[in-house]
């Protein structure tokens, strides 16, 4: 099969940690926002600070975690914020 | 505050990495509204300054960043939540990038006719903008660095919001 | 708001016949003071405009008329007020003569380490001003005119006060 | 005697009344904040309206209606203020 790709958004210290704001990934076609999240904490381990505290977007809109990704999609993780 | 290269956006959201003007907010809420019976009598604002300042930590500058697209909808979020509760116009302007000291990261208007509507909102508009919108601050401070992590950003958590309409409190 | 003659008196208190200019004040309540450990993060500010309507009645102007020297006496008690309360620094400036609908005729800014203080000061100062500072506002409406009477000038009345400081409230 | 002469200030609907907002009138020694207002009643009977409402101040300081007024003291009747 083709696999779904998904570019992923990384902000503020979640970019630090992974050293890019943007990368893609490909997303099996049952995959979730929380898939793609779980592959990238598996991947860089200091990520898992933000288990309980992430929150996510898809396509610029907020998502929960079981939210369904299709090819092309944007994934957003977003660490608590600290804006104002 | 005197920046002269102070822009004139006069949109009632805006994020920007230009300096920040308060009278653009203050005319975003006053302007135009010809068919308003009843025009504004009180109108606050609100300027969040870079503070020299952060817990114990002597703060040499703040970077601001953001995720523009979901952050802009946030604010109309925010400006429909406002809406629904107090009989206001609302402007709100948030900086990104490099602020230095003193630079103005958030500003807040709200005009209204009666005075209690548009202090609460004012105040219920910033604790919002802490709560829910994805903006984040790199805070440098003599020693070292660090990304400040304040509220997790749920704009659905109902204790955030029944929290920010507490401390806007009065009504 | 954006009216050319604007003055820049950057004074704490004033009382004028010209425009107000709110930079004006927020640059009263930001400069200076290099021996502050600890700067302003929060500047909250309320302008009084001249409203279209009042009590049912359609505004034309209003014209005010004020004690001048008593008046910034009382500005001045109500900074000491203030400050004994909040961590805050405050401008107020306070227009007489005629006003056209739309015209600033109070302005009033509050910088605070914190912004709760800044919002409790700056909602505090336009409660007590409207208690205790002798100024009059003559009231030129469709098909007449009215003096305006409010409250009664004892700045010793301490019912008025301590309801000022429920308004202000949250602290 | 020489009487003693105090200056009166009025504002807003006193002036109206009294039709000019500054006044002089004579004073007697024992004179009081209210031995002014009271004689100004008596001679405006309109100002009757204030008679619980007024607020005094003596050479540009809040007094009390029992405070004494001397030779060329200023004694100002305040109506019920409506600033902001």
């Amino acid at each position: 099969m083709n696999g779904n790709r998904v570019t992923i958004r990384l902000f503020a210290r979640l970019k630090d940690i992974v050293g890019t704001g943007e990368l893609s990934r490909e997303a099996s076609s049952d995959a979730t926002a929380g898939t793609v999240w779980r592959t990238l904490m598996n991947e860089f381990a200091e990520l898992r600070d933000y288990e309980t505290s992430i929150s996510v977007a898809v396509n610029e809109e907020y998502a929960r975690m079981d939210a369904p990704v299709a090819d092309g999609d944007e994934v957003a993780f977003l660490p608590p914020v600290s804006g104002g | 505050m005197s920046d002269n290269r102070a822009t004139m956006d006069t949109a009632p959201y805006a994020i920007t990495t230009d300096p920040l003007n308060l009278d653009a907010l203050i005319t975003a809420v006053t302007s135009g509204s010809p068919d308003a019976t009843i025009g504004p009598g009180g109108i606050t604002s609100f300027v969040g300054v870079v503070r020299n300042e952060n817990a114990g930590r002597r703060v040499l500058r703040l970077e601001y960043e953001g995720y523009d697209p979901l952050a802009l909808r946030a604010f109309e979020r925010i400006g429909a939540e406002t809406a629904d509760r107090w009989d206001v116009r609302i402007a709100l302007h948030h900086r990104l990038g490099t602020l230095q000291i003193g630079e103005a990261s958030v500003m807040i208007a709200a005009a209204s006719p009666h005075r209690a509507d548009a202090f609460a909102a004012c105040r219920y508009i910033i604790e919002r903008v802490k709560q829910i919108v994805p903006i984040w601050k790199h805070e440098f401070f003599e020693g070292g660095d660090v990304w400040i992590e304040g509220a997790t950003a749920d704009p659905e958590d109902d204790v955030a919001r029944q929290d920010a309409i507490r401390v806007a409190g009065l009504e």
